[in-house]
C-alpha cells in the first residue's frame, strides 16, 4: 500500500508571496513526485504593444515585474534603440548600468530575505531587507520611484544624477559593502543554514546547461554565462567576470548572489569613477522596423524580449521570455528527494519571479 | 548600441527541424527559447539557441493548424515553450515530455495569440 | 481447590463438546454459557482466594502426572506426524529431543518428580486466572460470530470450527493449569500445549503462509521447551537443594548458585514464550491468524505464559547478572519492538510490535526483580491484556466491516463507524495515555529503576520507549478521529459480531482506572508483599490525581454540546485552490486530484529491515552472556 | 472591549501583481516600517486573518482563488486593495486576461492608490480599514444579539 | 493545602504572565531584528481579538480536542505548581499535546495532517529529555515531588549541567522557537502554512494560546528547579534561559524534522544520559 | 565560529536600537523626485488632451465641451508621463501620495481656464466658432 501524501501546495503561500502552484506527492516529508502548474498572474501584456505606442510600451514593460522593473524597461529599450539604429549617450549607458546593478542589489537582498523567510530564518529575512531599504532610498532618491523607476525610455534616459548625489552614493558605498559582507557570512558560514542548503536541489553543470537554465541557477552549477559580458550598457567599458559556483546546488545558488552583491558593488563604483558627461538622451524619430532578441543579464538570469516591428507606431510583436520560465525546468528536476520542508527553499533557489514568467 | 553578439536566423522545414535541434544539441547549444509570431494567417515559430553568446535562431513557418513536433526529446525543458506555444497560439505540439493539455496557462479566452488583433478597438477614452 | 480443579477441567469439557457442535447458534449458546460460568468462576475464585495467603492443595498426583506424559507423547507424535507432512524437520528434531529428555526425566529421576503440593493459588495466579478467565471466555464469545464472518469472507478456508473451538477451550483450561500449578512438571505439560494450540491455531487458514508461520512458531516455543525440561533436568538432578520441581520450594530455596541455572533456563522459555528478541518474529508471523486467535493467545494470555514464569522467578533473578540480562533483553526488546512499531501500517503488526515491547517491558521488570518492579510487571500484565484484547477486537470487527485492516484504510472511522472509533479509541489510549494503566506502569517502573544499580540503562530505555509509543499510537489515533467527508457510514447492520464483548472490555479498560488502587491494594500489593516483605504503592494524591484526569476525560466530551450551535463550518484551507468538501482540488495538468493524508512511517530510520537484526543480534549477545555469566552478582 | 483593532493580523495574497506592490507590501513588515508596531501580523493563512491584502487584478484563473479565500475568513473581515491593478486592472486592465480590479470578485473595503503603492501607503490602508473592521465587529455582535433575541423569542412562543 | 493554594495561583496567574512573558519575547525579538516591535500587551490583544471572532470550524470536534488540550496544560501545569510528582505532570502534559495532535488530526486537512505528525515528532524528541531531567532531579534529591525538589538545599544545577543543558535544547522544542519550529510556529512562516494550527480559528486558536502561555510557565518553572536552592538565582536563571532561547530563535535557521529527532534525543543521550551515568557512578562510588 | 553567525548582527540592533522610521508618527520619506500624485491646474489647461492621449492607462479623460478634466487615481500609475507631455504646465507631479479611500470614483475638475481675450485680431470668428 503506497503511503502517499498528496498535498497542494500554493498558489496561495505564506512562505512565498507570488503565486506558485504545485502538487506534491510525499512519502512521509520526501517528495517524490511533484508537478507545477502556473498561469494565476498571467496578464496577457505581451499583447498590449498592439493598443501602445511603442514609447509607451516602456511603462509597461517595466511592470512587466516590479522587482527587477529597471531591467526589462533597459531590456525593452535596447531592443528598440537595435531596430531603430539609435546610438544611446555614454552617460544614458552609465546610468543605466548604475540602476541596473541597483536594481540588482535589491533584487538580491530581497531574494536573500525570502530564501532566509523559506528556511526559518525570519531575523535573517528582516536584516536582508533592511539593507536592501537602503538601495531602495538610493532609487527613489534618483528616479523618483522605490520600486518602479520610470527612468529608462527608448533612446536614452529621462532623468540625470547630480555629481553630488553621485558623490555620495560613492562614499555610502564602503560601508554599504561592509553590511553586505556581514550578511554575506551568515549565509555562507552559518551552520544551520549549511545544513539546510548543502547538497539540497543538486543540478549537475551538463544538466543545468541542457535544461536551458538561466542566471545564478546556471551559474551556481558552474557555467559561467552572463550575458553581462557581452558588454551591453558599460558593462564593456568596466570590465566584467561572471560569478561562478561548482556544487550546483541551493548552496551554491545562493552563494553565487552573494557574491554578486559584492560584485555589483563593484560596478557601480567603477561606473561612478568614469562616469562620463554628456547629454542623457538622443531623440527618437520614425518607428522601428525590424526585429531583434534583445537579451540582458537579470537578477534571476538572461531575459529575453523579442520585438518585432513594422514601421508603425506599434509593434508586431513582443515576446518575452523571462529567467524563471526558463529555470522551471531545472526546478522540476531538483525538487523530487527534497524534503517537504525543503520544498520553499528549493522553489526560491531559483528565486522564481511569477510576475514575469506568466506576464 | 554597443551590442556585440551576433544573432543569425536560418529558416527550416518542418520536417528538418527535429535534426537541425538535434544537431544545435549535440555543437553544445543551449536552448533559450521558443516563440511565436502571428505573420498574418500563418505562424512564424522561433527556436533560439545561444553558444559562448553567439545567437542562433530556427524559424519555422507554419499553418494554423500544423502539428508541430515537440523537441522536448532533446531539450527536456522545452516543454514549457511548447505547452505555451499551444496555450497562447493553439499551435497543436505532438509529443511533448509534459502536455499540460492546454492547463498551462489558463487564459478568459483561448488562444488569445491566434487571431490577429492588431489594430481593432482602439478607441482611447472609451 | 474444587473451584481449580472446575476452571481447568470445565473447559475441556466445553471443548470437547464443542468438537461436535456445527451450528452457529448452538455453538454461540455453549461458548457463551461456558464464557459466562469460566468468567463466574474465576471472579469467584477472586473472592474466595484473594484476601489470604497463598494457597496449596496436594491433589491428585499420580494418576495426573502419568496422563500428562502420555498426552505430551501423543502431542510429540503429532509434531512428528505434522513436520513429516509439512517436511518440516527441525520440528521433528526438536520434539523428538523434547520427548525423549521427558523420557529422561521421569526414568531417570523417578524420585524427584513429586511436588508436595500440586496445585496453587495466590494473588498472582487469581490475576492470571481473571485474565484468563474473563478476557478469555469474552475472546472466545466474540469468536463465534467472528469465524462464521471469516468463512464467508473467505470461501477458501476449510471450515474447521470445530477443532477451532475445541483447541480454544483446550487452551483455556491449560492457561488456568499453567497459572495454577505448583509442580513444574505440570507447568511444563500445560506450557506445551499451549504450544500446541498457538500452532494449530496460527495454522488455521492452511495457506503455504499461515503453515509456515505455524511452524515458525512451533519451532522457537518448541526450543523454549527444551530449555525448560533441561531445567527440570537440572532440578531433579540438584534435588533436594534446589526444591525440585515443587515451584514454591524452588522459589523459596535458598541455594541462589543451584536454582539459578535452571532459572536462566525457564526464563529463556519465557523469553521464545514471550516472543522476546530474537524471537519475535514468530508472534509476528502469528498474526495469519483469524483475529481472535491473536487476540487470545498472542496478546493477552498466552505469551503473557512467558512473562508470568519470569515473574514467578523475578525474585531469583534479582540481584543476579542473570536476571540483570533478562532484564535487558526485554528492555532492548522494548525500545527495539517500539521503535519499528512507528514503520508499520498494518493494524495487526502494530498491534504485534506493541504487544512485543509490551512483554519485553514486563521482562525487563521481572528480570531486575525488585519488589517496585515486580508491582509494576503485574500491572503491566494487566493493563496489557484488557487494553490490547480490545484492540485485537476492534480491530478484527473493522476488518470486517470495511475489508481492510491497515490504518490508513481507518481514516475516519469516527464518522463511519463512530461506536467502533471511540472503542478503538479508548483502547489506545489505554496503551499509552495518563491515566491509563499502561502509563501507570511504566510509571512506577520509572520510579523503580531509578533506585537500582545500572537503573539508568533502563531509565534510558524506558524514557526512549515510551517517546517512540506516543508517536505509533497517537497517529493511529489521528487517523481514526480525523473527521472525513462525503463518506458513507457503515456501522448500521453491523450484526455480525457481537458487540457485548467489546463493550464489556471498553468497559473494563475504564474500569481498570478506576479499580486499579483496589486492584492494587488487594492482589498485587498482597503478592508482593508476601515474597519481598515489602511493596510499592502509588502514592494517594496521585491516585486522586489521575482520578481526577479520568473524570475529566469522561466530562470533556460534554463540551461537544456546546459547540454545536454557534459554529460555522468552512471546508479545509487548501493553498486557496478551488476544492470540494471532500478535499478534491484543482491540481495541475487541469487534473482533479484528492488530499491524501498519509501518516508518517519514517521508514528510513525506523524501518524493520533497519533495527530488527541488530536488536535481535543484541538479544542474543545478551542471552548467551547470560548463560555464561549467569550468577554473577551484579 | 474591542481588540480587533489592536490585532488586525493579515493575509497577503498577489492575484496578478506585478510584484511590485507585493513587495511594498512585504516590505512593511521588515524593520524599516514594522507593522508589527499596530499588532499586524501576516499570518499567510486566511482562516486567522482579519484583513485581506491583495495586489493585482482578476484574472480567470485567479478568481475563485481570490474568493476562496475570501470566503475562508472568518468574519469580521476587510478587504484591502494595494495598487492599481488591484484596484482597477491598472495599467493591465486592457490585456486580454485581466478582468478589472479585485472589486469584480469580492467586495473591497480599502482602496490603496499608487503604483506601486508605498508602504507608508499600506499601512494607512490597512489603518483605515481598521475602523471599518470595527464597525462590521460591532454589527456583527449586534446582529448575533438579534439573533439570539429572536430565538429566544421564539422559543417562548413555542411554550406558550 | 499549600499544594492547592500553588494550583489556584497557577491558573489564574500563569495566563496573565504567560502573555506578559510572551509580550516581552515579542518586543525582544523585535528589538534583535532591529524593530520596534508591538505592544507589550500585544498577545492579550491578539487573545482578545481572537474571542471576538466568529468561531469557524471545519468541524466541531476540533473545539472539543483543543479544549481538552487546554484543560490537561492547565490540570499538568496546576499539579506541578502544586508541587506534585513531576512523572505524572510529564504524563498529564503528554496527554494534553495528544489532545492537541488530535484535534489537528480531526480536521482532517493536509496542512494540519502534517502538522499533526511533526508534532508528534517533536513529542517524540523532546520525551526522553525531560524524562531525564526528571530522573535527574530526583537523583539530586531523592524525590519526584516538585515540593521536595524545589525545597531542596543542593544546588542542583551543580550536579546536572548536562541535564540542564540537554533541557534548554528541548526547550526550544516545546517554545516552539527556531531551529525547532517545524510543526507551527508562532510568527515565522512555514512551508505548510501554520501546521498544526493551520484550520484553527477564533476562539478555538485563542485557547491555544492560552495553552501555550500555560505550558510556558511550567516550562519556566520546571527550568526554576534546576536553580531552586536559592530563589534569586533561580529566578535570574529562568530570565536567563529564557532571553538565552529568544536569541537562539533570532540566530538560526529552521531545521528538517529529521535534525529536530536527532538533537532531540542526542541531547538526552550525550548531555543527559551521561550526565547522569556520572552522576550515579559518584553517588555509588561516595555511598 | 559557525554557529550564530547572526550575533554580530543581533548584538547590533540590540546596542543601535530600532532602524524603524515611525511612520506616521514621522512623516514618509520622501526625495524630491518622488512620484507621488498628478496635480492639476483647472486655470491653465487648455484641453488639449494630450496629457490623456499620452497616458498609458487611460487614467485621464477630458471633456472638451463640457470643460471637464477627469483623472482616475485608481488607475493612474504615476508615471508622470502627462506632466511631461503637458505643454501648458498644467500637470504637475507632487510627492507626497495619496490616502487610501474606501470608494472608488473618479476625481472630476472643471476646467476653468478662460482663452485671454485676444486683443482685436479676430473677435467675429471667435463668436462664429461658439
Ligand atoms: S524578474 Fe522578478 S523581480 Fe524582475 S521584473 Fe520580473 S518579476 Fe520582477
Ligand atoms: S526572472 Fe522574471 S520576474 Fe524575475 S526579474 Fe526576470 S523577468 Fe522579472
Ligand atoms: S478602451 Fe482604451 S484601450 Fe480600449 S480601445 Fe478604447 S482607447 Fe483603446
Ligand atoms: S478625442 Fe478622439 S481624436 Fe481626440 S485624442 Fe481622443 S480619441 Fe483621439
Ligand atoms: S475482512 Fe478481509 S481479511 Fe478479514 S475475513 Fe473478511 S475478507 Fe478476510
Ligand atoms: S499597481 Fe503597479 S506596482 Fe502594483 S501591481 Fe500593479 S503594476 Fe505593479
Ligand atoms: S501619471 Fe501616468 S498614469 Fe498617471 S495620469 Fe499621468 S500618465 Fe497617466
Ligand atoms: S492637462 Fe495639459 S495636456 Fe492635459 S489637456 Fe490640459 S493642457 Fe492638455
Amino acid at each position: 500500500m503506497p503511503k502517499r501524501i498528496v498535498v497542494p501546495f500554493g498558489p496561495q503561500h505564506p512562505v512565498l508571496p507570488e503565486p506558485i502552484h504545485l502538487d506534491l506527492v510525499l512519502e512521509d516529508e520526501l517528495v517524490v513526485d511533484v508537478v507545477p502548474s502556473i498561469g494565476y498572474i498571467h496578464r496577457g501584456l505581451e499583447q498590449l504593444v498592439q493598443k501602445r505606442e511603442f514609447t509607451e510600451y516602456v511603462y509597461v514593460a517595466e511592470r512587466i515585474c516590479g522587482i527587477c522593473s529597471f531591467m526589462h524597461a533597459l531590456c525593452y529599450c535596447q531592443g528598440i534603440e537595435h531596430i531603430m539604429k539609435i546610438e544611446v549617450p555614454d552617460r544614458a549607458k552609465y546610468l543605466r548600468t548604475i540602476w541596473s546593478e541597483c536594481s540588482r542589489l535589491h533584487s538580491h537582498l530581497l531574494w536573500l530575505g525570502l530564501f532566509a523567510d523559506g528556511m526559518g530564518f525570519e531575523n535573517l529575512f528582516m536584516r536582508s531587507w533592511q539593507l536592501r531599504e537602503s538601495v531602495l532610498d538610493v532609487l527613489e532618491d534618483t528616479t523618483g520611484g522605490r520600486v518602479i523607476q520610470g527612468t529608462c525610455k527608448v533612446g536614452g534616459i529621462r532623468r540625470d544624477i547630480g555629481q553630488e548625489k553621485l558623490d555620495e552614493m560613492h562614499r555610502a558605498l564602503d560601508p554599504f559593502e561592509q553590511q553586505c559582507r556581514d550578511l554575506g557570512d551568515v549565509f555562507l558560514n552559518d551552520e544551520t543554514v549549511k545544513y539546510r542548503l548543502q547538497g539540497l536541489g543538486v543540478i549537475a553543470k551538463d544538466d543545468a546547461y541542457a535544461l536551458g537554465a538561466a542566471g545564478p541557477t546556471l551559474r551556481g552549477s558552474g557555467v559561467a554565462v552572463d550575458l553581462r559580458e557581452t558588454g551591453y550598457a558599460a558593462y564593456g567599458d568596466l570590465g566584467f567576470k561572471p560569478v561562478v559556483e561548482t556544487a550546483g546546488d541551493c548552496y551554491a545558488r545562493c552563494a553565487v548572489r552573494v557574491r554578486e552583491l559584492y560584485s555589483s558593488i563593484d560596478l557601480i563604483r567603477r561606473a561612478i569613477d568614469g562616469m562620463p558627461e554628456g547629454p542623457l538622451d538622443v531623440k527618437v524619430k520614425g518607428a522601428p522596423d525590424g526585429e531583434y532578441f534583445s537579451r540582458v543579464e537579470q537578477p534571476r538570469g538572461e531575459v529575453v524580449h523579442y520585438l518585432r516591428g513594422d514601421g508603425t507606431k506599434h509593434l508586431a510583436r513582443a515576446r518575452i521570455r523571462t529567467p524563471t520560465l526558463a529555470n522551471i525546468p531545472a526546478l522540476v528536476k531538483m525538487l523530487p528527494g527534497a524534503q517537504l520542508a525543503d520544498v520553499p527553499v528549493v522553489v526560491l533557489s531559483i528565486d522564481p519571479c511569477i510576475s514575469c514568467t506568466e506576464r | 548600441m554597443t551590442m556585440n553578439e551576433e544573432q543569425t536566423t536560418t529558416s527550416v522545414a518542418l520536417e528538418d527541424l527535429v535534426g537541425e535541434v538535434r544537431g544545435l544539441h549535440d555543437g553544445g547549444y543551449r536552448l533559450v527559447q521558443i516563440g511565436c509570431t502571428d505573420i498574418g494567417g500563418s505562424y512564424e515559430i522561433n527556436y533560439s539557441f545561444d553558444k559562448d553568446y553567439q545567437f542562433k535562431n530556427l524559424r519555422l513557418t507554419v499553418g494554423p493548424e500544423t502539428e508541430v513536433p515537440s523537441i522536448s526529446g532533446i531539450y527536456w525543458g522545452a516543454f514549457v515553450y511548447e505547452n505555451e506555444m499551444h496555450d497562447l497560439f493553439g499551435i497543436p505540439v505532438t509529443g511533448i515530455n509534459i502536455d499540460f493539455q492546454g492547463t498551462f496557462i489558463k487564459t478568459a479566452e483561448k488562444y488569445p495569440f491566434s487571431v490577429t488583433r492588431r489594430g481593432d478597438d482602439r478607441c482611447r477614452n472609451a | 481447590m474444587q473451584t481449580l480443579l472446575f476452571l481447568i477441567l470445565f473447559p475441556i469439557l466445553a471443548a470437547c463438546l464443542l468438537l461436535f457442535v456445527k451450528r452457529t447458534t448452538l455453538r454461540y449458546a455453549v461458548v457463551t454459557l461456558s464464557a459466562l460460568f469460566i468468567g463466574g468462576a474465576s471472579i469467584y475464585l477472586l473472592i474466595r482466594y484473594a484476601f489470604g495467603d497463598a494457597v496449596y492443595f496436594a491433589a491428585p498426583s499420580e494418576g495426573a502426572s502419568m496422563a500428562m506424559v502420555a498426552i505430551e507423547m501423543v502431542l510429540a507424535l503429532f509434531i512428528i506426524y505434522m513436520g513429516a507432512k509439512f517436511r518440516n524437520y527441525l520440528a521433528i528434531v526438536l520434539a523428538v529431543v523434547q520427548a525423549a529428555l521427558v523420557v529422561y526425566l521421569e526414568i531417570s529421576f523417578p524420585g524427584s518428580l513429586h511436588a508436595v503440593n500440586n496445585l496453587f493459588v495466590d494473588q498472582l495466579s487469581i490475576i492470571m486466572a481473571l485474565i484468563i478467565g474473563i478476557i478469555g471466555s469474552l475472546i472466545a464469545v466474540y469468536a463465534v460470530r467472528y469465524m462464521e464472518t471469516y468463512h464467508h469472507h473467505h470461501p477458501e478456508v476449510r471450515d474447521r470450527q470445530g477443532m477451532f473451538f475445541f483447541v480454544i477451550f483446550a487452551f483455556l483450561a491449560a492457561m488456568f493449569g499453567l497459572v495454577f500449578s505448583n509442580n513444574l512438571m505440570w507447568v511444563f505439560f500445560f506450557w506445551e500445549v499451549t504450544t500446541i494450540s498457538s500452532f494449530m491455531l496460527i495454522g488455521y487458514s492452511e495457506t503455504e503462509e499461515a503453515t509456515k508461520n505455524a511452524f515458525r512458531a512451533l519451532v522457537m516455543n518448541l526450543l523454549g521447551g527444551v530449555a525448560f525440561v533441561v531445567a527440570l533436568i537440572f532440578l531433579a538432578a540438584t534435588e533436594p537443594t534446589s526444591g525440585g520441581i515443587d515451584l514454591a520450594r524452588v522459589l523459596a530455596s535458598g541455594d541462589a548458585a543451584v536454582i539459578l541455572i535452571p532459572a536462566v533456563l525457564i526464563g529463556f522459555a519465557g523469553i521464545t514464550k514471550a516472543a522476546l528478541m530474537p524471537f519475535s518474529s514468530w508472534l509476528l508471523g502469528a498474526m495469519v491468524a483469524p483475529t481472535p486467535v491473536s487476540a487470545l493467545l498472542h496478546s493477552s494470555t498466552m505469551v503473557k505464559a512467558g512473562v508470568y514464569i519470569l515473574v514467578r522467578f523475578a525474585p531469583v533473578f534479582a540481584g543476579t547478572f542473570a536476571g540483570f540480562s533478562v532484564g535487558l533483553v526485554g528492555g532492548v526488546t522494548f525500545v527495539v519492538a517500539s521503535a519499528i512499531a512507528i514503520s508499520q501500517s498494518d493494524a495487526k503488526s502494530v498491534l504485534a510490535y506493541s504487544t512485543i515491547a509490551n512483554l519485553g517491558l514486563i521482562a525487563a521488570c521481572a528480570g531486575v526483580g525488585t519488589y517496585m518492579l515486580v508491582w509494576a510487571a503485574i500491572l503491566l500484565i494487566i493493563f496489557h491484556a484488557v487494553a490490547k484484547s480490545l484492540l485485537f477486537l476492534g480491530t478484527g470487527a473493522i476488518e470486517h466491516r470495511i475489508g481492510s485492516r491497515n490504518i490508513e484504510d481507518m481514516e475516519g472511522l469516527i464518522v463511519r463507524m463512530p461506536k467502533m472509533a471511540v472503542m478503538m479509541f479508548i483502547g489506545i489510549a489505554g496503551m499509552f495515555l495518563a491515566p491509563f494503566g499502561m502509563l501507570i506502569s511504566k510509571w512506577a517502573a520509572i520510579e523503580a529503576f531509578v533506585q537500582v544499580p545500572f537503573g539508568l540503562i533502563f531509565i534510558a530505555i524506558l524514557a526512549y520507549g515510551s517517546a517512540v509509543t506516543v508517536f505509533f499510537w497517537a497517529k493511529w489515533m489521528g487517523k481514526l478521529v480525523a473527521v472525513t467527508r462525503n463518506v458513507e457510514r457503515v456501522e448500521k447492520g453491523f450484526l455480525e459480531e457481537p458487540w457485548a464483548p467489546l463493550y464489556i472490555i471498553t468497559g473494563l479498560v475504564i474500569a481498570a482506572v478506576f479499580l486499579f488502587p483496589v486492584i492494587s491494594s488487594t492482589l498485587i500489593e498482597p503478592y508482593v508483599l508476601a515474597i519481598y516483605g515489602a511493596t510499592a504503592r502509588l502514592a494517594q494524591a496521585n491516585v486522586g490525581i489521575m482520578l481526577l484526569m479520568m473524570a475529566l476525560l469522561l466530562v470533556l466530551p460534554v463540551s461537544f454540546f456546546l459547540f454545536r450551535r454557534t459554529a460555522k463550518h468552512l471546508p479545509v484551507y487548501m493553498g486557496g485552490r478551488p476544492a470540494t468538501p471532500d478535499l478534491h482540488f484543482a491540481g495541475s495538468l487541469g487534473l482533479t486530484r484528492e488530499v491524501q493524508t498519509r501518516n508518517y512511517y519514517l521508514t528510513e530510520y525506523f524501518g524493520e529491515a533497519k533495527l530488527f537484526r541488530p536488536g535481535a543480534v543484541v538479544c542474543t549477545i545478551l542471552i548467551l552472556a547470560s548463560w555464561i555469566l549467569a550468577g554473577v552478582p551484579l | 472591549m474591542a481588540f480587533l483593532k489592536r490585532s488586525p493580523w493579515i493575509l497577503h495574497y498577489d492575484a496578478s501583481s506585478c510584484n511590485g506592490c507585493d513587495i511594498e507590501v512585504l516590505a512593511c513588515l521588515t524593520p524599516l516600517y514594522d507593522v508589527e508596531r499596530f499588532g499586524i501580523i501576516n499570518t499567510g493563512n486566511p482562516k486567522h486573518a482579519d484583513i485581506l491584502l491583495i495586489t493585482g487584478g482578476i484574472n480567470s484563473q485567479n478568481r475563485p482563488v481570490v474568493r476562496n479565500l475570501y470566503e475562508q475568513m472568518p468574519e469580521p473581515k476587510v478587504v484591502v486593495a494595494i495598487g492599481a491593478c488591484a484596484a482597477t486592472g491598472g495599467i493591465f486592465r486592457e490585456c486580454y486576461n485581466i478582468a478589472g480590479g479585485v472589486d469584480k470578485v469580492i467586495p473591497v473595503d480599502v482602496y490603496v492608490p499608487g503604483c506601486a503603492a508605498r508602504p507608508e501607503q499600506i499601512i494607512d490602508g490597512v489603518v483605515k480599514a481598521l475602523s471599518i473592521l470595527e464597525e462590521k465587529r460591532e454589527k456583527m455582535t449586534g446582529e448575533a444579539h438579534t439573533k439570539e433575541e429572536a430565538r429566544h423569542a421564539a422559543e417562548a412562543g413555542e411554550g406558550t | 493545602m499549600n499544594g492547592l493554594i500553588g494550583a489556584v495561583l497557577f491558573l489564574i496567574l500563569a495566563p496573565i504572565a504567560g502573555g506578559l512573558i510572551a509580550g516581552i519575547d515579542r518586543k525582544i525579538t523585535a528589538r534583535m531584528q532591529g524593530r520596534v516591535g508591538p505592544p507589550l500587551l500585544q498577545p492579550f490583544y491578539d487573545v482578545g481579538k481572537l474571542f471576538e471572532k466568529e468561531n469557524v470550524v471545519v468541524t466541531t470536534a476540533q473545539n472539543f480536542y483543543v479544549l481538552a488540550y487546554l484543560v490537561f496544560i492547565a490540570l499538568s501545569g496546576a499539579i506541578f505548581f502544586a508541587g506534585g510528582d513531576l512523572l505524572l505532570i510529564i504524563f498529564a502534559f503528554t496527554l494534553a499535546h495528544v489532545f492537541l495532535v488530535l484535534g489537528a488530526y480531526a480536521v482532517h486537512s493536509p496542512y494540519s495532517h502534517i502538522g499533526a505528525e511533526r508534532e508528534l515528532i517533536q513529542v517524540m524528541a523532546y520525551e526522553p529529555m525531560i524524562i531525564l531531567a526528571a530522573v535527574g532531579l530526583y537523583m539530586v534529591t531523592n524525590s519526584f515531588y516538585v515540593a521536595d525538589i524545589a525545597a531542596a538545599t543542593v544546588p542542583a544545577i551543580l550536579y546536572l549541567p548536562g541535564v540542564f543543558l540537554g533541557f534548554a535544547v528541548i526547550l526550544t522544542i516545546k517554545l516552539r522557537k527556531s531551529p525547532f519550529d517545524i510543526s507551527t510556529s508562532h510568527h515565522a512562516h512555514q512551508e505548510i502554512v501554520k501546521g498544526i494550527t493551520t484550520e484553527f480559528s477564533g476562539s478555538t486558536l485563542g485557547q491555544v494560546e492560552i495553552a501555550h502561555w500555560y505550558e510556558n510557565i511550567f516550562l519556566l518553572g520546571f527550568v526554576y528547579l534546576f536553580f531552586s536552592w536559592n530563589p534569586v538565582i533561580g529566578v535570574a536563571a529562568v530570565a536567563v534561559t529564557y532571553v538565552a532561547e529568544i536569541f537562539v530563535d533570532n540566530v538560526t535557521a529552521r531545521v528538517r524534522w529529521q535534525a529536530a529527532l536527532k538533537s532531540g534525543w542526542l541531547a538526552a543521550a550525550v548531555l543527559g544520559l551521561v550526565n547522569l551515568a556520572i552522576l550515579s557512578y559518584m553517588t555509588i562510588g561516595g555511598a | 565560529m559557525g554557529y550564530f553567525e547572526m550575533t554580530r548582527t543581533v548584538l547590533r540592533n540590540l546596542v543601535r536600537g530600532p532602524a524603524t522610521r515611525q511612520y506616521p508618527a514621522v512623516p514618509a520619506r520622501t526625495s524630491s523626485l518622488t512620484r507621488g500624485h498628478v496635480t492639476f491646474d483647472p486655470a491653465t489647461c487648455r484641453s488639449c488632451g494630450l496629457c490623456s492621449r499620452r497616458c498609458p492607462c487611460e487614467a485621464i479623460r477630458i471633456e472638451k465641451e463640457a470643460k471637464v478634466w477627469e483623472i482616475d487615481r485608481m488607475r493612474c500609475v504615476a508615471c508622470g508621463d502627462c506632466v511631461e507631455g503637458c505643454p501648458f504646465g498644467s500637470l504637475t507631479m507632487e510627492p507626497d501620495y495619496l490616502a487610501p479611500v474606501v470608494e472608488h470614483v473618479v476625481e472630476r475638475h472643471t476646467i476653468t481656464y478662460v482663452k485671454p481675450e485676444k486683443p482685436e485680431k479676430k473677435p467675429k470668428e471667435e463668436s462664429a466658432g461658439a
